[in-house]
C-alpha cells in the first residue's frame, strides 16, 4: 500500500483539489446536533469531528427514491430511466459506513447484479476518514473500526496533519494529481498514527466476542426482553432507514394523468412495518409488532458470507436514532447473558 | 298591465362558484319580494367551543381549518390574537413575513374569485374550464396569478392551504434569500397580469338595479399603506373604533335559516340615532375607504373607472377586487425584493410563556373583508375563551338585502321565470365572494 | 437462463389465450414478442416470473407449464388483487412484461428414477402442474406417479377437468389422480383433505420423492403423516410463497429464517426441503 | 373496483366532487392542482360546485367526498352519492378522520354544545356531531390530508384513468422524514412530533420546516399507529396526559384504539 502525509495546513487545498472530480458529498451539520451527508459547495463547511450521520452514505448508491423506468402503455415496454450522477465524491466516511457498504455490494453486485446500484457505485470515489468511538459505537465488535479496502483514499489524523492510505488505482491518480500537496511519511508520523490507534480502541466500551451471537438469538427467542423492548417500540421506522446495511425496498408503478405513460419507482422500504411481510388475501408473516421486531435483530445479525462478519457494523445509529430510545447494543448483551 | 305571478319561491338550492355550500331562498307574494333567505346548510363546527381547554399552540393549528380559502388570514389573525394575549412582540422580519403571506393570500384568493368564480358567469360560460377554448390567455394569466399567490404561501407558510409554518412568536424555518429572489422575479413578470382582471370588467357595468347606499367597513392604514393590518376600524359613517374593541361594535345574533350567524354594526355612543346597522366589509369597503394609499399603478387604475368602483353598488366589489390585484402585486414585489436582501435564514422564533396568560384581541382585513379574533387564555396556556367573526357574517345581512333588491326589480320588470331571475341572483351573491365554511364556525360558548 | 442487461427490464410477451379455470382464477397462455428470446428462454419446474403490468405493477407468478415446451409458457392467475386483477381484464392480443425465471425450482435431476408423489391444495395446484406436466413430457425418466388436488369445493379445484380428462391415459401410464374436496357436500368424488387420502397413491415411499404446495397450515399435518407411511424425509420438497417485490434477493421482503440461516424465498426458494422447512422458523 | 377499468378504457370517467361538512381545502386543492387544465380534459366534471355551475346530480364513475357528516342533510347526501357512484374517494381528514370538527369527540356533550351555541329551537336545520363518512357508507379508497397533497390527487385519478385503483399509504410520517433527509425532532428537541402514528403522504412537510407534525393526515390504517408506545415516550419527556390526548385528537379522535392506548401509557394517572 502506498502511504502519504497531507500536512493540515493543506488540507484546504486538498478538498477543493477534489472537488474538480465531480460533486463533492462530506458530512455537515444540519440541526443542532445531527450530521449529514450534504453537496459541498464551500469546503469550510464540512465537519471533520462527526459522530454518525443520520442517513447512512448508501443513499448516493442506493437512492431513497429513485425512478427504475419509464413506461409506456402502448407498447407495455420499460425505458431504463437511470440518471447518470456523473463521477462523484464522498468525502469524509468512518470505516463501519466503508465496511457497511462493501456489505451492500455483497446483496446487490452478486450474480445478478442490481444494475442502478452497481453504475453508481463506479462512479463514486470514497475518501475515508478515521473517527473516534462514542457510546452509541461498538464497531470493534463487529470487526469494522478498521476498513483495509473499499475506499480511494484513507485519512488517519495525525498531531500537525494526516497519514493517507491509497487504496485503488483511483486513489493513485487523485494524489498523483496534486502531488505537490503531500510530504513522505516519517517515523515519528507512524509512532503518533500508532498512539492514536491505541487510544481509539481504548475509547470503546465493549470488547466482548459475539461469535456465538447468532446461535443465541436462535435459542433466546422467547427471552423476555423481546416482549419488553418491542412494546416500546413506535414501528417509525428509523432503525433500518438509517443503518448502513438495510437495503429492503419497495417498488410502485406511478402512471401520468395521459392514461398511458407513466414511471416505476423504489423508495427505502422497512421490515418494522406492517406492509413488509403482508402478501395478497391478508396473510402477514410478520404480524406483530413483536414479530417485525425481532426481525430487525436475526437480519442484522445473520452472517454476510463475503465479508466474513454479520450484516450490523456496529455504526451505532439504529440506537441514537430511535425516538424512544431502545438500546440495540445492550440488548443483544442481554441475549448474550452480558451485563 | 302584465300580471306577475309567482306562486313557487324563487329557489337556487346550491350556488355555484363560490366557497361553501349556501343556498338562495326568495319568496315573492303579490308582486312584492317578502322575503329573502341565504340558506347556509354547511354544518357548524363549533370552532371557539372546541379550542376552549386546548393548549394555545393546538388552537391556533386548528382555527385556519375554519376556511381554505382564507387560512392564511385565520391562522395569521389567530397568532397575533395569541401573540397580543401573552404579550409576544414578534421581529419585524417576521411581521414582514407576515405581510407577504398574507399578499399571497389575497392574490390567489382574488385570482381565484375573479377567473375562476366570476369571469364564467360574464363571459357566459359555467366554468373557468370550458370558457380556457376560447379566452385561454385570460384563463392562464389567472391561473399564473393564482399560482404566484399559492407559491408565496408556500415559501413562507409551508403550503398554501393549512400554513403550518406559522407559529406563535415566528416561523418553524425562514425561506432563503434564492427562494425571495425567485417570487421577486416572477412578481416582477406578473404586473401586466394583474391588470388584465380590470380589462375584462371594464365590459360590464354595474346594475343599476342594485344601487342603494350603504355602510362600509374596514380598517384604517395606520402607516399609510393599503394592507390589511391597523389598529382602528373606520365606517363610511366616519366613525370609528379601535379594532381591539371589535366585540361592543360588531354584534352577532342567530338566525333562524342558517348555521351562520349575522352581524350589526354598533357605532357607539349614546345617541338613539345610532342604531346597529347592517354593514359591509370586503375589496369594495377597503378601496372606499383607503383608497388614497393605493400604489400608483393600482391607483390610476381606479381614477380610470371610477364608475365601476361606486360605492353603493355590491357589484362593484369585484372591479374592487381586480384594483386590489394590481395593488397586492406591487406591493408584493417590493416585499419580496427586500427581503430577498435583508432575509435573516437563522433567526428563531421569539420565545415566549404561554401561562402568562391574557386576553388578546385583533382584527385584519382578509380578502373577503373584516376579520376579528379574541383569544382569552389562561395560566396554564390553554384557551379559556374564543371569539371569532368573519366577513361573510359580517355581511350577510347586507348580500340578503341586494338579493331581494335584484328579485324586486326583475319582478317589477315583469319578469317572472325563475330560471332567468335565479343566476342573476346568484351573481349578486358571488360578487360579494362569500365565503361560506368561514361564516359557519361558530360562535362563543359562555 | 437468459439474463437481460438490467436485470429489472422486462421482456413483452403476448397473450395467446385465455382460459377461465374457477371463479377466481384463470389460466393464461403467453409468448414472447420477441421469438428469439422465447427461443432461448428456459426454466425449470417450480420457478417464477415477475409479471408485470406497466402502471399498475408487479407480481411473481408460479410458472405452470410444462418446461419442455419451448417459446410458449403458462400462469395460473387468482384475481387476488390490484395487479392481479388488472391482469384478469386482459385479453389475446394484450401484452405484459415478464422477466424471470427466478427460484430454485425444484430439483427435478434428484427425482429421476423415483416414483413421484405431488399434492396440491388451493392455487398449490399451479406449480405442481409444472411438476406434473415435466414428469409426463419425460415419462420414462420416473417410476409410478400420483398426483392429489385438493380445493374446499369441487368448482374450485384447480385444473379439475384437465386432469379428469387424463384418467384414462393416466391409467394407461401408472398414473393415479386423486381429487378431492373438503367443504363440497355435492361433489361426487374423493372427500376430506389431502392427508386423508394417501393410502390411495400407488408410489413406493420407499423410492418416492414428494413435492408438496399449499397453505402454510397444511404442512405440519402432511409431513408427518407422511413420516408415518416411511416417506424419506430428504426427498420431501415444499414450495412457499411470499411477498416480493424483485425476485433476485434484493428487495428483502421475502426474507426467512433466523440471525443463524438468513435466506431470501425468492433465491434460496421457493423449494425447500423437509429439513429446511422443520429447522427455519416462521418457514411454516 | 372492476368496474371502472371498462369504463375508463372506453370514455371518459365521469367525476364528482362533493363536500359535506369542510373548510372546502380538498376541492381547492382538486381546483388548483397544476394539472387542472390536463384534469378537465381527462375526465368529465358532473358535479364540482365549486368550479361550475354545470353540476348536476346523477350517476357517476367516481366520487370524492370532503367533508364530515355534521347535518342530517350532509347525511342524506352521502348516502344518495353512494348509491350515485361506482367508486366512493373519501378525501380529507374531515371525510376520512372526522376532521378538526371532531376534536372534542366523546368530551363534550354534542347536543349541550349546539345549544349553547344556536339557543334551543331557534334554528331550522338539524346538527349531528362530525363523524368520518366511513360511519354512515362503504368507502371504496382513502385519500388523506389536510389539505390532501397534490401530487396525491393527480395519483389517485391517474390509476383510475389507468383502469386500476391506488395503493393506499399506511407507512407513517417518519418513513418520508428519513427519506427527506430531515433530523428527527422528537429526538433532538424532544418536541411532540405526531409522525409515527401518522399516514404518510405530504413527504414529512412539516418537520422539513422544523414543525412537529400534528397529525393531519390521520392515525395510520389497519391498526398499526402505536400511540401507548408513543404516549410513554411523551410521558418520558414531561408531557401530560391531557397535553397528549389534545394533540392526538386533534385529527385522530375517532381511532377506535387512540384513547385507550394513551391511558393504558398514563396508567390512570392525570
Ligand atoms: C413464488 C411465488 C409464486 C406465486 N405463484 C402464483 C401463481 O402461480 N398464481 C397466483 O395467482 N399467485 C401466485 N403468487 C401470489 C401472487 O404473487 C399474489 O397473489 C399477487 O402478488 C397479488 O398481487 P396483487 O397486486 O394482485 O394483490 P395486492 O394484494 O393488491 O398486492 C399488492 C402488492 O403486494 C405484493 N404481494 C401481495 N401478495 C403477494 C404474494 N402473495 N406474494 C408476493 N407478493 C405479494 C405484490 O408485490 C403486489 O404488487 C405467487 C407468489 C409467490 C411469492
Ligand atoms: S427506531 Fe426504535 S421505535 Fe423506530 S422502528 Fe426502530 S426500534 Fe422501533
Ligand atoms: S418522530 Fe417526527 S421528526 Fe422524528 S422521524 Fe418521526 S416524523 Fe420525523
Ligand atoms: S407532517 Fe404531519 S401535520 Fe404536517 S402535513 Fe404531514 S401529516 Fe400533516
Amino acid at each position: 500500500m502506498r502511504y502519504l502525509k497531507l500536512p493540515h495546513e493543506k488540507r484546504r487545498e486538498f478538498l477543493i483539489e477534489l472537488k474538480g472530480y465531480g460533486i463533492l458529498y462530506a458530512p455537515v451539520s444540519i440541526s443542532e446536533k445531527n450530521f449529514d451527508y450534504k453537496k459541498v459547495d464551500d469546503v469550510d463547511t464540512i465537519r471533520f469531528d462527526y459522530n454518525r450521520t443520520v442517513l447512512p452514505p448508501r443513499k448516493y448508491f442506493f437512492p431513497p427514491n429513485e425512478t427504475l423506468f419509464k413506461f409506456d402503455k402502448k407498447d407495455c415496454r420499460l425505458i431504463d430511466a437511470y440518471e447518470d450522477p456523473g463521477t462523484f465524491v464522498i468525502f469524509g466516511m468512518h470505516p463501519c459506513d466503508i465496511i457497511g457498504l462493501r456489505v451492500l455490494d455483497s446483496r446487490f453486485i452478486d450474480d445478478q447484479p442490481d444494475t442502478y446500484y452497481k453504475r453508481r457505485r463506479e462512479k463514486g470515489i470514497i475518501i475515508g476518514i478515521d473517527c473516534l468511538p462514542d457510546e452509541y459505537c461498538f464497531c470493534n465488535i463487529r470487526d469494522a473500526d478498521f476498513a483495509d479496502r473499499g475506499f480511494d483514499l484513507f485519512l488517519h489524523e495525525l498531531d500537525d496533519g494526516y497519514l493517507i492510505r491509497v487504496g485503488s488505482v483511483m486513489g493513485h491518480k487523485i494524489v498523483d494529481a496534486c502531488d505537490h500537496l503531500f510530504e513522505a511519511i516519517k517515523a515519528e508520523d507512524i509512532s503518533v498514527m500508532t498512539r492514536k490507534e491505541r487510544e481509539k480502541q481504548a475509547m470503546f466500551q465493549h470488547y466482548e466476542n459475539w461469535d456465538n451471537l447468532r446461535y443465541l438469538l436462535e435459542l433466546q427467542d422467547s427471552h423476555p426482553l423481546w416482549e419488553r423492548e418491542s412494546e416500546k417500540c413506535i414501528s417509525c421506522g428509523n432503525c433500518t432507514l438509517t443503518c448502513p446495511t438495510c437495503r429492503c425496498y419497495d417498488v410502485q408503478d406511478v402512471p401520468e394523468l395521459d392514461g398511458n405513460g407513466g414511471k416505476r419507482i423504489r423508495f427505502w422500504d422497512s421490515c418494522q412495518y406492517r406492509e413488509h411481510g403482508l402478501v395478497a388475501g391478508g396473510h402477514n408473516f410478520r404480524d406483530t409488532k413483536l414479530d417485525r421486531f425481532k426481525n430487525r435483530y436475526q437480519c442484522k445479525n445473520a452472517y454476510c458470507e463475503t465479508m466474513t462478519i454479520s450484516y450490523c457494523v456496529g455504526c451505532g445509529r439504529c440506537t441514537q436514532f430511535c425516538p424512544t430510545g431502545i438500546n440495540y447494543r445492550k440488548n443483544l448483551m442481554e441475549i448474550r447473558g452480558d451485563e | 298591465m302584465k300580471q306577475v305571478k309567482i306562486s313557487r319561491p324563487i329557489l337556487v338550492d346550491h350556488v355555484a362558484r363560490i366557497e361553501g355550500k349556501a343556498g338562495i331562498e326568495v319568496m315573492v307574494s303579490n308582486k312584492q319580494v317578502s322575503s329573502v333567505q341565504m340558506n347556509i346548510f354547511e354544518g357548524p363546527r363549533f370552532f371557539e367551543a372546541i379550542t376552549v381547554g386546548k393548549k394555545v399552540e393546538d388552537a391556533v393549528a386548528v382555527f385556519p381549518r375554519i376556511c381554505s380559502f382564507c387560512a392564511a388570514a385565520h391562522k395569521i389573525t389567530a397568532v397575533e390574537a395569541a401573540e397580543a394575549a401573552l404579550g409576544v412582540e414578534p421581529s419585524d422580519q417576521t411581521k414582514r413575513l407576515r405581510e407577504l403571506l398574507y399578499i399571497g393570500d389575497y392574490i390567489e384568493s382574488h385570482a381565484l374569485h375573479l377567473f375562476f368564480l366570476a369571469f364564467p358567469d360574464l363571459l357566459g360560460y359555467h366554468d373557468a374550464l370550458s370558457m380556457a377554448g376560447d379566452y385561454s390567455d385570460t384563463v392562464k394569466a389567472g391561473i399564473a396569478l393564482k399560482d404566484v399567490g399559492a407559491r408565496i404561501q408556500s415559501v413562507i407558510g409551508a403550503r398554501y392551504i393549512h400554513q403550518e409554518n406559522l407559529l406563535i412568536g415566528g416561523f418553524g424555518k425562514i425561506p432563503g434569500k434564492a427562494q425571495m429572489g425567485a417570487l421577486k422575479d416572477e412578481l416582477a413578470s406578473l404586473k401586466s397580469a394583474s391588470e388584465l382582471a380590470s380589462d375584462i370588467l371594464i365590459n360590464f357595468s354595474n346594475w343599476k338595479e342594485l344601487d342603494s347606499p350603504r355602510l362600509h367597513l374596514a380598517i384604517a392604514p395606520d402607516d399609510g399603506r393599503y394592507t390589511m393590518y391597523g389598529s382602528h376600524i373606520h365606517a363610511s359613517s366616519d366613525t370609528s373604533f379601535p379594532m381591539k374593541d371589535y366585540r361592543k361594535h360588531i354584534l352577532e345574533h342567530v338566525v333562524e335559516h342558517s348555521f351562520a350567524k349575522h352581524c350589526r354594526y354598533d357605532p357607539g355612543g349614546s345617541k338613539k340615532k345610532n342604531e346597529p346597522s347592517i354593514f359591509t366589509t370586503g375589496a369594495l369597503s377597503r378601496y372606499t375607504l383607503n383608497k388614497r394609499s393605493l400604489t400608483n399603478r393600482a391607483k390610476e387604475r381606479s381614477i380610470m373607472n371610477k364608475d365601476h368602483l361606486d360605492p353603493s353598488n355590491p357589484l362593484s366589489n369585484n372591479f374592487a377586487q381586480a384594483v386590489e390585484l394590481i395593488h397586492y402585486i406591487d406591493l408584493a414585489h417590493n416585499l419580496a425584493s427586500e427581503l430577498a436582501e435583508t432575509i435573516d435564514e437563522n433567526e428563531r422564533p421569539v420565545k415566549y410563556d404561554p401561562q402568562k396568560g391574557g386576553i388578546g384581541a385583533v382584527a385584519t382585513e382578509a380578502p373577503r373583508g373584516l376579520l376579528t379574533y379574541l383569544l382569552d387564555i389562561d395560566g396554564t396556556g390553554r384557551i379559556k375563551n374564543a371569539d371569532v367573526i368573519t366577513p361573510t357574517a359580517m355581511f350577510l345581512p347586507m348580500m340578503e338585502k341586494d338579493v331581494g333588491r335584484m328579485a324586486q326589480s326583475l319582478v317589477d320588470g315583469g319578469i317572472s321565470d325563475p330560471s332567468i331571475i335565479a343566476p342573476k341572483l346568484e351573481t349578486v351573491v358571488r360578487s360579494y365572494d362569500p365565503c361560506v365554511s368561514c361564516s359557519v364556525h361558530v360562535t362563543t360558548v359562555k | 437462463m437468459m439474463q437481460s442487461r438490467n436485470i429489472y427490464d422486462t421482456h413483452v410477451c403476448r397473450v395467446l389465450r385465455v382460459y377461465p379455470l374457477t371463479d377466481t382464477e384463470k389460466l393464461f397462455l403467453f409468448r414472447f414478442e420477441d421469438p428469439s428470446i422465447g427461443m432461448n428462454w428456459r426454466f425449470k419446474p417450480g420457478t417464477f416470473v415477475e409479471l408485470s403490468q406497466p402502471g399498475v405493477g408487479e407480481v411473481p407468478i408460479s410458472i405452470c407449464s410444462s418446461s419442455m415446451r419451448i417459446g410458449f409458457f403458462e400462469l395460473c392467475i387468482r384475481n387476488a388483487g390490484r395487479v392481479t386483477q388488472k391482469i384478469h381484464s386482459l385479453k389475446p392480443g394484450d401484452t405484459v412484461g415478464i422477466r424471470g425465471p427466478y427460484g430454485n425450482g425444484f430439483p427435478m435431476e434428484k427425482f429421476e428414477g423415483r416414483d413421484l408423489l405431488l399434492v396440491a391444495a388451493g392455487l398449490g395446484m399451479a406449480p405442481l402442474r409444472s411438476v406434473f406436466l415435466y414428469a409426463l413430457d419425460n415419462r420414462w425418466q420416473f417410476g409410478n406417479i400420483t398426483i392429489i388436488n385438493a380445493a374446499k369445493t369441487g368448482p374450485e379445484l384447480l385444473f379439475m377437468h384437465e386432469l379428469d380428462a387424463m384418467r384414462d391415459i393416466a391409467e394407461a401410464e401408472n398414473i393415479t389422480i386423486l381429487q378431492t374436496t373438503t367443504r363440497d357436500e355435492r361433489w361426487g368424488g374423493l372427500k376430506g383433505r389431502a392427508a386423508t387420502h394417501l393410502d390411495k397413491v400407488n408410489v413406493d415411499p420407499n423410492n418416492t420423492a414428494v413435492a408438496l404446495c399449499g397453505p402454510p397450515h397444511m404442512y405440519k399435518s402432511m409431513f408427518e403423516e407422511l413420516m408415518r407411511r416411511g416417506f424419506d424425509p430428504r426427498r420431501i420438497f415444499v414450495t412457499v410463497e411470499r411477498r416480493m417485490k424483485c425476485g433476485v434477493g434484493k428487495c428483502g421482503h421475502c426474507n426467512i429464517g433466523t440471525a443463524a440461516n438468513w435466506m431470501y424465498v425468492c433465491k434460496d426458494g421457493p423449494v425447500f426441503d423437509y429439513y429446511d422447512m422443520i429447522s427455519t422458523p416462521g418457514l411454516i | 373496483m372492476v368496474e371502472t377499468c371498462s369504463v375508463c378504457e372506453t370514455r371518459k370517467p365521469v367525476v364528482g366532487v362533493y363536500a359535506l361538512t369542510s373548510c372546502y381545502g380538498c376541492q381547492l386543492m382538486i381546483a388548483t392542482v397544476e394539472k387542472i387544465l390536463q384534469i378537465s380534459e381527462a375526465v368529465t366534471f358532473k358535479s364540482f360546485h365549486m368550479l361550475t355551475s354545470a353540476s348536476s346530480h346523477g350517476k357517476v364513475d367516481i366520487a370524492f367526498v370532503e367533508g364530515s357528516v355534521s347535518t342530517e342533510k350532509d347525511l342524506i347526501e352521502l348516502k344518495q352519492i353512494r348509491e350515485d357512484a361506482t367508486v366512493l374517494v373519501a378525501i380529507g381528514a374531515c371525510s376520512i378522520h372526522g376532521g378538526v370538527q371532531s376534536w372534542d369527540q366523546g368530551l363534550r356533550d354534542y347536543p349541550e354544545m349546539y345549544e349553547k351555541v344556536y339557543g334551543n329551537g331557534e334554528i331550522a336545520y338539524e346538527g349531528l356531531a362530525a363523524k368520518p363518512i366511513d360511519h354512515y357508507v362503504k368507502v371504496d379508497h382513502y385519500l388523506p390530508g389536510c389539505p390532501p397533497d397534490e401530487r396525491e390527487i393527480v395519483y389517485f385519478l391517474s390509476t383510475f384513468l389507468f383502469g386500476t385503483y391506488p395503493e393506499r399509504k399506511e407507512r407513517p410520517v417518519c418513513h418520508e422524514c428519513r427519506l427527506a433527509g430531515n433530523p428527527c425532532i422528537l429526538i433532538e428537541k424532544g418536541e411532540m412530533c405526531l409522525g409515527s402514528v401518522t399516514t404518510s403522504g405530504c413527504n414529512a412537510l412539516c418537520i422539513g420546516f422544523g414543525i412537529p407534525c400534528i397529525g393531519c393526515r390521520g392515525p395510520t390504517p389497519y391498526d398499526t399507529a402505536s400511540f401507548d408506545a408513543l404516549a410513554k415516550e411523551f410521558k418520558r419527556l414531561g408531557k401530560t396526559r391531557e397535553e397528549v390526548l389534545d394533540r392526538l385528537s386533534i385529527f385522530g379522535s375517532h381511532d377506535r384504539r387512540m384513547r385507550q392506548m394513551v391511558e393504558k401509557a398514563y396508567g390512570g394517572e392525570k
